[in-house]
């Protein structure tokens, strides 16, 4: 059974089910209790599970990130949000120095499973510093994973695998998609990390995405069909550590063209490890090589033409399909 | 007045009367004061509604019952005194002197803004009135600041051989208190001796958070500078004779002395924190106790009772000052939005690659002109 | 006994006897401390000498004149209590309980040390002695020492439903009183209410920054626990009875009241900052001052005078610390360099892609046997 | 004239000539004055300037991060020492989100003349927390330069350069690089951004490195043209931002084949960032895919013998370079 939800149900359903399931579950972050959340995602979620599992935090992203991973250290699966991602530089010792490398500084002794989460990415026009996408700035680094969801169903099938996974998972969300709507089963469900999912098959260009821009890569596939027939394979990562390179060959392989869609600025992105990664794997395959839709290498600007300009979008995304099959 | 208990640490609010007028501040410098807080209050009323229209986007956040916080701290400061605050800085920008225009026109993203639309609401520069922002990160401004007063005073011991008599302000919402950064920047500021005064204003609230709920000793804020041997004073932030007069007598010992301040400035903010906030957290008596004692009406009446100003002058400033809203509106709506190739624009200094260097906005090209 | 003038917020040092012995504690207990203390100073002293044979890499901080602090605290608090320190960590491992060897060949980069070889002197870890690291950035551990009591507490009362008794011990050194990270962690213990207590071992100097030179209020740091409600006390960290006898107290009424706790733990370090310090920041005068107030010393005549024991019992003490130095020195050189295999071990619990999953080290699994 | 004198002195007196010459330029950090640098880099500097110029901070990196970009704003010339780039993460939020992004925010009104500089990569065995490449995680925000020597000439011609750039400048040293020595004129010179230099000319195989690496990519080179009868041409790239991807691609259309060498993770790096410009850019010139070396993609380990294993070395670049050329 199922039934049509939002995005930021879906993140509560997968939180809210966990924390029935399993008692060391809990959230922690800023206006997540009292407030319902700043975003709504957690809204109800202190009426269920009382303040000793939902608990309001000062605005000290470091300091309870830390008090996270220490929490984690003991056995505890504490869920932290960060109301955007783009706070989470305040705490980048906490959650790129102690969460990943903690099990293997202390050869294995501490384990830290904690899932990090929040709005990843642009809002609408909130400027230079509220505009984060740190996918790229983070995914440099080993022992974390990172999951991206698209859609409310990957949202709940893999905040679950991250609540339950035993290492630090750092999910990313879009302030843009939490009131995206879609079908999520009554039943439970989850996804694991490192499958890709195929959104729209194709055999002329396969279009690589990750998170919100999935929807533009989508977008830009119906226009392709319709106006200059061709058919893309538009592939949704669902997550970027790990990578599911393999579905990504595969379909490269038969299209022989790869445009890679990364929200984030180009430049040691995720975006350039996808290419990176295809042009080897695909060295044979590729008719052209891998072409690449990023935001634009500046910071991000608050007028609305400019952050419009600035952002991947369906019509930058059908340019380079067309470059790429030498249309262009 | 209302009589129902108010949780620690906040303004007292309540109607009562603000203090007698300072004898050594001529009424021309008090209407300034009235008409730069009038100016503030007008202005976050039609932000307000320029937002609901969607002329505005991203986060906006009015200081709609802070204004004597901004009008009284600049009246205690000179021109030439650097400030710095955090993203409810529209007060901050029109107090030190911003055109209305160069605000609103920010706010709606275009070129004519103070930072040419790449700022919006949360990032109000003005160079020219020494205002370096305007930031969005919670308390990222506060070493910054150190920064400004290490700077003022660099420059005038260091480089010029002279003594330096510059006061920096830097300004934080109670919410930044719980930021690592603050706390480095009160223990650098303290070991250089650094001319920077800290005001927090202190409105009771972090988004939803009271500051009992956030901060520890949330009824005694100087304790937050005592751990750095610095000076503390609290101040009624709803009647601005009582910001002027008591900022004005730390400011002055700041710059004879330059040792950090700590101001606990209790305000309160009349609206939510930002657009979309429905304020469940706070009751509609505790609004009503502070709306009591708002700091415009407040002046109002001490000017008149003293006779600076009367009914119908009041009328004529706040026609005058609708009329300067208004055109900063109209003004607004005829700005270009930013051309493309602003994009690339001041991303660095240099021209390089697709980076087309950088340019002053029009504000400061063509001050006072239009 | 040296008579100059020390710098404020230093141990007192000097040859000052002991505090009288604590007439509950058994003479077993007694020399159980006397030995450790004992065995860190001799551990430290083999490490120093290792790392001059190039046998121990990377950055390597011995804890010789601070042997009291871990001691005495350890003797102070329960073995499930948690333990969490900074990098200068060795000290803190042996009294908590590792075997000598596993601390000296996880210096040695071998696999029978505590990590494997992959933490290295810096990162000394141990889940069956509840010692939670180990940690190399400055004031990173404070966050997560709030953390861990954060844990016990909801652990018992939250998941067990019954009430907690747990009291985490997170030390840190005095430079780390400058990190933000160590402020943020205060003011959530507060809030939260949770049983930790930060010790800061204030040794006087962050490498070559003595604290009156980096740290505001360096003369009396209760202020930077007042600034969050939270008490403090200050002992003198080179007398291991005091330590015991204060931290005991402190760490009961933590236990009770479930309040956080701050410690000004007066100690100084007899050697440099790390291997390669010429010292030059302070003066031979003053190391003698403090040497001369050494906390084994002092512990020792205090136990002779007791009766406790004699001078040829404490011969047989040292061959027998000596003896396990030694040992824990060939077992580590015996011990095999970690295999190429575990590269790619410990990175993720999970095994995928390169990634071989994790597994526990040797000592966890063969504690006791050799 | 050219003395030889190693890689810290350059530093020294790149910094000492520009506090000369302009007195808005001063020093700050850990350990910078009194004790004369943590590793010798600004000795004899107190003694020079005094302690209004060189200017000892306490453990506070965010605090006196951010105390020099307010300086900066002011139109002073801060030289900001990080001990090491990997207490950096503390003040990531400051480097990250104030200093690159200050320009653009006011709209032209603030620059940000600042530089960053510390040790990057590996020190020897200094463990998990203490290796940071920053180049990786902080080269993809636009508003940053990046400098990354490998020579004393280098190291004193660009840090003169990023010291008189307007713009804030990541300068990135390497502890183990510190006593090496090198001809530096007496003269004075700066080096321009964005220039890479060709360390090794050959027909065969371009190599491309950044810093400490290229070290590693000549010792191969000359093993490879000993051993293996492959020529090599070694560039070192200088700056990461600007990168000078023109000189790379001029030798990859000779060589028709490239090894990217960067000592950092591989996943969304400055290595992935070269290898899909050059997949792109030489397309049709490429033999082979561009192989990259990189540190393995762990957290760094303190055994020693595990941290050589994990670091890039001339084995594994000889290896690549053989598989580039269909050797391996
Ligand atoms: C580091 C960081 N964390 C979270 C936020 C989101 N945020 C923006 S404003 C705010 C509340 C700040 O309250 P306060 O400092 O009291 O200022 P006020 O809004 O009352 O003026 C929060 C949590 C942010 N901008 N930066
Ligand atoms: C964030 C950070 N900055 C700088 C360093 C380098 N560093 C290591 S130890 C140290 C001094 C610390 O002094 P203190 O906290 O007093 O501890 P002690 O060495 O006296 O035990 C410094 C600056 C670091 N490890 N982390
Ligand atoms: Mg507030
Ligand atoms: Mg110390």
């Amino acid at each position: 059974m199922s039934r049509v939800i939002e995005f930021r149900d879906a993140l509560r359903e997968a939180m809210s089910e966990e924390m029935r399931r399993d008692p060391r579950v809990f959230l922690l972050g800023e206006e997540v209790a009292q407030y319902d959340g700043a975003y709504k995602v957690s809204k109800g979620m202190l009426a269920e599970f009382g303040p000793r599992r939902v608990i309001d935090m000062p605005i000290s992203e470091n300091g309870f990130a830390g008090l996270g991973i220490g929490a984690a250290m003991m056995g505890l699966r504490p869920i932290v949000e960060f109301m955007s991602w783009s706070f989470s530089l305040v705490a980048a010792d906490q959650i790129l120095n102690n969460a990943p490398k903690m099990l293997y500084m202390s050869g294995g002794q501490f384990g830290c499973p904690i899932v990090f989460r929040g709005n990843d990415g642009a809002g609408g026009q909130l400027g230079s510093t509220h505009s984060w996408c740190v996918e790229s700035l983070y995914a440099n680094v080993p022992g974390l994973k990172m999951a991206i969801p698209s859609n409310p169903y990957d949202a709940k099938g893999l905040l679950k695998t991250a609540i339950r996974d035993p290492d630090p998972v750092f999910f990313l969300e879009s302030e843009r998609m939490l009131a995206l709507k879609g079908e999520v089963p009554e039943e439970e469900y989850l996804i694991p990390f490192g499958q890709a999912a195929i959104r729209r098959e194709g055999g002329d260009c396969t279009i690589v995405s990750f998170g919100r821009p999935v929807h533009f890569a989508m977008d830009a596939a119906e226009v392709l069909a319709k106006e200059d027939g061709i058919e893309c394979e538009v592939i949704d990562g669902r997550t970027i550590r790990p990578l599911d390179l393999e579905t990504i060959v595969r379909s490269v392989r038969k299209t022989n063209r790869c445009v890679v869609v990364d929200q984030s600025w180009s430049f040691a992105s995720v975006g350039s490890e996808v290419a990176a990664q295809v042009s080897e794997a695909c060295f044979d395959d590729l008719d052209h090589h891998v072409h690449r839709v990023h935001a634009d290498d500046v910071p991000a600007p608050y007028a609305m033409n400019l952050e419009q300009e600035m952002l991947p979008n369906p019509r930058k995304i059908r340019k380079a399909v067309l470059s790429a099959c030498y249309r262009g | 007045m209302s009589t129902h208990a108010l949780p620690a640490g906040r303004a007292t609010g309540g109607a009562r009367p603000s203090r007698p007028l300072p004898p050594g501040v001529p009424p021309k410098q008090l209407l300034r004061w009235f008409r730069d807080m009038l100016l503030i209050r007008e202005f976050e009323v039609r932000t307000m509604q320029a937002y609901q229209e969607k002329k505005i986007g991203g986060f906006c956040h009015v200081y709609i019952g802070q204004e004597a916080v901004a009008v009284g701290c600049v009246a205690a400061t000179r021109p030439e005194d650097p400030m710095i605050t955090a993203y409810r800085d529209h007060g901050h920008a029109l107090a030190r002197g911003m055109a209305a225009r160069h605000c609103m026109a920010e706010m709606f993203g275009k070129i004519g803004g103070c930072a040419k639309g790449k700022g919006g609401s949360m990032h109000m520069f003005d160079r020219a009135n020494n205002l370096f922002g305007g930031h969005g990160i919670v308390g990222a401004q506060t070493p910054v600041g150190a920064g400004l007063a290490f700077a003022t005073k660099y420059e005038d011991e260091v480089i010029r051989g002279g003594t330096s008599d510059r006061v920096t302000l830097c300004f934080l919402g109670d919410g930044a208190l719980n930021q690592g950064a603050f706390h480095e920047a009160l223990n650098l500021a303290g070991l250089l001796d650094l001319p920077v005064i800290y005001v927090v204003e202190n409105n009771g609230y972090s988004m939803g958070t009271s500051i009992e709920r956030g901060t520890t000793m949330a009824h005694d804020l100087s304790v937050k500078a005592a751990a750095y041997g610095i000076d503390a004073i609290e101040v009624d932030g709803l009647d601005v004779i009582a910001v002027y007069e008591e900022m004005h007598a730390f400011v002055e010992k700041c710059r004879r002395t330059s040792r950090p301040g700590f101001v606990d400035m209790k305000t309160y903010r009349f609206k939510g924190h930002s657009m979309s906030d429905p304020r469940k957290y706070r009751t509609r008596d505790e609004e009503a106790h502070f709306e009591a004692g708002d700091p415009i009406g407040k002046l109002e009446r001490a000017l008149v009772a003293a006779g600076v100003i009367d009914e119908p002058g009041v009328g004529v400033l706040m026609d005058s000052v609708r009329e300067e809203v208004r055109e900063s509106i109209r003004w607004s709506d005829a700005s270009p939005l930013p051309g493309v190739e602003e994009l690339h624009h001041d991303v660095y200094v240099e021209r390089w690659g697709p980076y087309t260097g950088t340019s002053l906005p029009e504000m400061l090209r063509e001050e006072g002109t239009r």
